[in-house]
């Protein structure tokens, strides 16, 4: 038997900096935009298994849309998108300011990561039910969901659609393919993919889509999601957002030193992309291409969006205990809102003008939204009637919850 | 009355499978070996050949998986029929059933809902030691927003698992295993007799339900209440004729929603009670049933409601008959019970 | 007397992790974000840079695979302390405690023990909404195999969480959140205390043990007794106040094993008994503690056992004092109990 | 919107034969023994991708050894692992027959996928520690351990080491480097991560090894198991036995015509090897490959035995009912003791009559080992203790266990 020499040991991954130190993300391999190769389609899906360890990018650093993966995308579906950026950023300012203040318990902002969730959201149909976390307000945002009712949600007031039930942005929102946001990791993505599979096995057109974090990856509700999305062919995208952080774990704490995200996919072989999800354009095309194969029955496909989460995980976090505090702006993939806008102003169908006036229709709208949803009440000062607690547990009350509606006498 | 024929419990849960999925395209079964097979215990046999290869199959073996993928299903708007092979291997879909299946009405404020049916044989009996003999159910009626049904005969069997497929909830139905091919009344050593010979396996061939939320009283008595489900019913009927009471012994069939207007009557007629199941006792679901009946009928009662259960230790291969709660144990908690 | 300190609920159970990893190599600590920054809740704080980065490190957010993790260092020999972010987030580990944990001594005939620690904070009043304000205890005191502690003050939770440690079982350590930095007692509109004022925030230093399975008197009382723990015994013991009644309240510290003797004494003296938690009451451990008095202090028994619990639906985040049971509830059960 | 023609369909995928079908192989790839290359052992995990998609093979058609994988055993070593072998099959075509007879309720063959167990038993050691299914009693027989004391744990007798508790073949062996067998799949292959951390965390020598069947990867465990093992590089040996089939699904179910199970390593940037688990020689080479890797500090591999299981799933199956009858005589890897014996043969080492004495040998074995069980009795004619019934919960017993105990009245 040969026995070890030097002794075992046992690794815990450390992220590259710390806070004092320099951020460092030389670890990050970027491809070239245009660099990489978009497959038919229709290939098989290990003809792809070398994209799990490339980046899809369209836009270059001039902000011009190079290579096969470029969308060409008309100038007015550029600029929904570009608004819809603003506009989710602008909503995320304020409600973590609306949490500062004391109207509600709790908020997370996506900032950094808007272009995942909006060019999806446009990509896709409100027919078809996106899965997603507590990320893609993007989705609801893009698709035009009144951001009152998204603030009602966040303030419990009694037009809360969800009658005060769940924590803020957890939103539900059927009819815009917004399926019910569960405070539990990673549960949602098999959740998709029976979904998907129910579409198929009715001969519906619908498909699902669903979104992960880089650090849920790692629950074996992802395992399942995978499993079953191979074995049953079943029309679904699978995006993995790695924003390099999960609370205050690296990505390496699942698994991200190792290999991308994007090759779990291998092992079940299904299809992969890997993108720039700070790339309106490269997530557009990606989404695309998935989108494309759900439908014509040629099953999931995993797409990895390579971000960087700048914002707190969320209002109960504070980053800097962790990591270094410019970080974020040593981000090798820049800004979303800025790249998409850099391009249209490369197309000169767009100004820096024209940015302000969309920033400040942002502000306007969100703080028209504000005060329709405020003059209703923030979280404390108006909230759905009590005994709306007692309802649907099931669909009709049993007879435990009438006698407790009644013990608190509503 | 329409047409019946003697089935045993597979039979008639296959019947209300078949009947179910013959009426409703989005009804469907899926689980491991469940499809081309039909099953360990073959409760799913002939679906796949009779109704189609996608509505009936062959799951991968993850139970978070199927848990998941049929409440995706069900939010789609079907009525998926999962079958989780054992109970004893029910856990690794625990946290699809509490943390979701059970609350997607109440968190998206009713937009979604989860129309699903969990299938699993659970129970003792069978020398399957502690991994085949299971009965989990306390830790599925601690869940808000999910309901609990066990049928202790085909008759009910049948008209449950319709009922529990047309539920607009998530249902978690545990199918009594030791009971699949006969009654079982704990006296082991004497030889099974087959449904057959039971009233109660007169099954309609056709379709009707049996509510869940209602207690079927399988003997009327007046000296005191013996409630249970499952195989323990069996096993109760035996207990009383062995101590020679009249006892009254209702078989719940549903445990969330639970028929608790038909307990208070009935110990509020014998002043005395004795609850009945396999799971181990701490924590188990009669110390809901104790708990609830002291709550409601303390003034009636002449003695402490007893419980007979399986003990405090996982389910041990050799020693099925002592850990497996027979007609003697619970014949002597009914005299005792009647003692005090 | 040992030196002491005073220490908030975070310091107290950091304090112990940090005496035991400094005694013994063979304990260690791991769960999500509880390495380099010391847990959401910062128990876990400095043991990362005091131990070293291999003694207290972040894992996988896999509940699931830190449970299993832990199980195969437990089985190895260490004695492992998991953390589980949340108590609503332990159902994924479901399977690997009580399937595992539970029953790896029993199942080896004893050649394979598994003295894991599993600490997670649970319970509501903190506006945490259905996934940050679960308390599953019940859950887990069901399994045949596995202990449920949950400490009400810092000293306790020190010394409690020092014998979980040592224990050669596994230990499912639950920590009441909303006592973190102060005693809660339900009155939410005044302002917390903090612990400082508290005598059983007085913590030794150095190391003790709390035994587990011994019940602690917080307060004699002759007319009823109040079964609680975690941040219901601080409810309790307002509820007391504020019904004016002589109440012999009692923190249980230990779900199991169970202070019996303790409950016993207690109820056959005062002869009326309530029991308090946070969930839903369906299937809570408040249906064990009620069955068990009523077993054995039946005819001592005045009134029927109340049991005062969260509702039978999902923790709803605005109706958030509507669903905690608060002093009032508690008081006007104890007021009924002592009518009845 | 692109909308789907011809409109969505389920895909539930089937095996390629059926009962009444004729069995078909095709689509299982073999690489030629000795075509595949063996990578350094201190290569990085990448290198190892490609081989996830062939087969390593030692054992030609001839029963020669070839190419770089052949472990060059000397010959004492290889009559041991064939001897142990052969007595493997004996004891359970014995067993197999006792439950027949009513001796036992209960019992699992192993039968085709010797090899696998066998050759680990011998090139690890009793000190790593082993995390079985319920198909590995090679390793407790490779190992010398008594077959009369894993039939008192089959027959739940007085003697029974595990005192009654068990399904039978849920053996426990401490001693013998092999952990108690859960009834519960899946669930002992992150255990093995955490025990191979332990020794690593506290600097020893010893490593771990854990077998997973084809269709149990499927559970969430196993991707614990290997996320962990990857983040925490653990010593660790992580073996999928592909015996094509999980009771009555074929591997299909759990993904195996999508790719092979050897690729899920990849996504974790695991390394990989696929392996003839038919060929002793190759199983060997690899277990070597994979303990040295663990041994140094290089973590974790992920190794796919490619077998056929020969027997019913277990006593209480009969496959007849879902895959032909003659499938396992088309199964194109042979016979593991066939395989070993045509190589000891060819070397001039051994001779059918040698083989003959093995196989008397054998039966002898298992025919005293028998008697002696069987003097203490079999199922139900002998048990533990009843108490035992109430001990070993905890460390020490609870009140409710004592009271229990008196109310059976021991
Ligand atoms: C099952 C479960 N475990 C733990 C948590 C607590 N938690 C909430 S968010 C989070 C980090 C998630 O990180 P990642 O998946 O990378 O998503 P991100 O926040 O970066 O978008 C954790 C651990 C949870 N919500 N659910
Ligand atoms: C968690 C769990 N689910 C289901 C079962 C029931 N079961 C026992 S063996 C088996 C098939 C396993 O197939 P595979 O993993 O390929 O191993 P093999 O039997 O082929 O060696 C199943 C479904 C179980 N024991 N545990
Ligand atoms: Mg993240
Ligand atoms: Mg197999």
């Amino acid at each position: 038997m040969t026995k070890n020499t030097p002794k075992l040991s046992l690794r815990v991954p450390e992220p590259p900096a710390r806070p004092g130190d320099k951020a460092d993300f030389s670890h990050v391999q970027i491809d070239e935009a245009g660099a990489v190769a978009r497959p038919d389609v229709s290939v098989s899906p290990e003809v792809t298994r070398d994209l799990a360890f490339r980046l899809v990018r369209v836009l270059d650093d001039n902000g011009k849309a190079v290579g096969p993966w470029d969308p060409k995308l008309d100038v007015e579906t550029l600029k929904r998108g570009l608004k819809a950026m603003v506009l989710t950023r602008a909503f995320d300012d304020r409600m973590h300011k609306a949490h500062r203040q004391g109207k509600t318990s709790f908020y997370m902002k996506c900032t950094g990561e808007e272009a995942i969730a909006v060019a999806q959201a446009l990509v896709l149909s409100p027919e078809d039910m996106g899965f997603p976390t507590y990320r893609q307000q993007g989705l609801l945002i893009a698709r035009g969901y009144p951001l009152a009712t998204m603030m009602n949600q966040i303030y419990s007031n009694a037009a809360d659609p969800i009658k005060g039930r769940q924590l803020p942005i957890m939103y539900s929102a059927k009819d815009y393919g917004f399926f019910t946001i569960s405070g539990n990791l990673g549960t949602q993505v098999p959740q998709a993919v029976g979904w998907a599979m129910a579409s198929a096995y009715k001969g519906d057109d619908k498909i699902a889509s669903a979104w992960i974090g880089d650090g849920a990856t790692a629950e074996g509700d992802f395992h399942s999601a995978l499993t079953f999305a191979a074995v049953y062919r079943a029309p679904v995208i699978l995006n993995i957002v790695n924003n390099q952080w999960a609370i205050s774990s690296f990505q390496g704490i699942a698994g991200g030193i190792e290999t991308t995200f994007a090759s779990k996919a291998i092992g079940y072989g299904l299809p992969c992309l890997r993108v720039d999800g700070n790339d309106f354009l490269a997530v557009w095309a990606a989404t695309q291409w998935a989108a494309e194969r759900a439908r014509t029955n040629q099953g999931a496909t995993v797409i990895e969006f390579l971000t960087y989460r700048h914002a707190p995980h969320s209002t109960s976090d504070d980053p800097s205990r962790y990591r270094p505090g410019d970080e974020g702006a040593h981000w090798p993939l820049g800004d979303p809102v800025e790249r998409l806008k850099q391009h249209l102003i490369g197309q000169k169908t767009w100004s820096e003008d024209d940015q302000k006036a969309a920033e400040a229709d942002a502000e306007a709208q969100v703080k028209a939204a504000a005060k329709e949803s405020e003059a209703i009440g923030t979280l404390g000062q108006s909230r759905p009637s009590v005994k709306t607690m007692f309802e649907e547990v099931f669909a009709s009350e049993d007879w435990r919850l009438v006698e407790q509606r009644r013990e608190v006498g509503v | 009355m329409a047409d019946t024929t003697s089935m045993n419990m597979i039979q008639a849960l296959n019947s209300a499978l078949d009947i179910k999925m013959a009426e409703d395209r989005n009804v469907l079964s899926f689980g491991e070996d469940a499809g081309y097979f039909g099953g360990v215990f073959r409760v799913t046999d002939h679906l796949q050949k009779k109704h189609g290869l996608t509505r009936s199959f062959d799951a991968p073996i993850s139970e978070n998986g199927i848990a998941a993928a049929g409440i995706g299903m069900a939010v789609y708007g079907l009525r998926p029929v999962i079958e989780m092979q054992f109970a004893d291997y029910i856990y690794p879909a625990y946290d699809q059933l509490v943390s979701e299946a059970a609350k997607i009405r109440y968190r998206s404020g009713g937009e979604f809902t989860c129309p699903i049916t969990v299938r699993s044989p659970y129970g003792g009996g069978i020398f399957g030691g502690q991994t085949h003999s299971q009965s989990p159910e306390s830790l599925f009626t601690h869940i808000s927003g999910l309901k609990t049904v066990i049928p202790s005969n085909p008759y009910d069997a049948k008209g449950l698992l319709i009922a529990a497929i047309e539920d607009d909830d998530p249902v978690v139905f545990f199918e009594p295993k030791r009971l699949y091919n006969g009654p079982f009344d704990g006296w082991h050593e004497r030889p099974v007799s087959p449904w057959k010979a039971q009233e109660l396996a007169q099954v309609p061939t056709g379709k009707y339900t049996v509510p869940l939320g209602k207690a079927r009283i399988m003997r009327e008595g007046s000296d005191v209440t013996i409630l249970a489900y499952g195989t323990m019913v069996w096993v109760s009927l035996a207990a009383a004729e062995h101590a020679g009471v009249d006892a009254e012994v209702i078989d719940l069939r549903s445990l969330v929603p639970l028929d608790i207007e038909a307990i208070e009557e009935s110990v509020k007629k014998t002043g005395r009670c004795v609850v009945v199941h396999e799971a181990p006792k701490t924590s188990g679901y009669g110390a809901e049933l104790s708990s609830l009946v002291q709550e409601r009928c303390f003034y009636h009662l002449e003695a402490p409601v007893a419980r007979v259960a399986g003990w405090d230790t996982p389910y041990p291969h050799a020693f099925e008959w002592e850990y497996f709660p027979g007609p003697e144990r619970v014949a002597e908690a009914i005299k005792r019970t009647m003692e005090g």
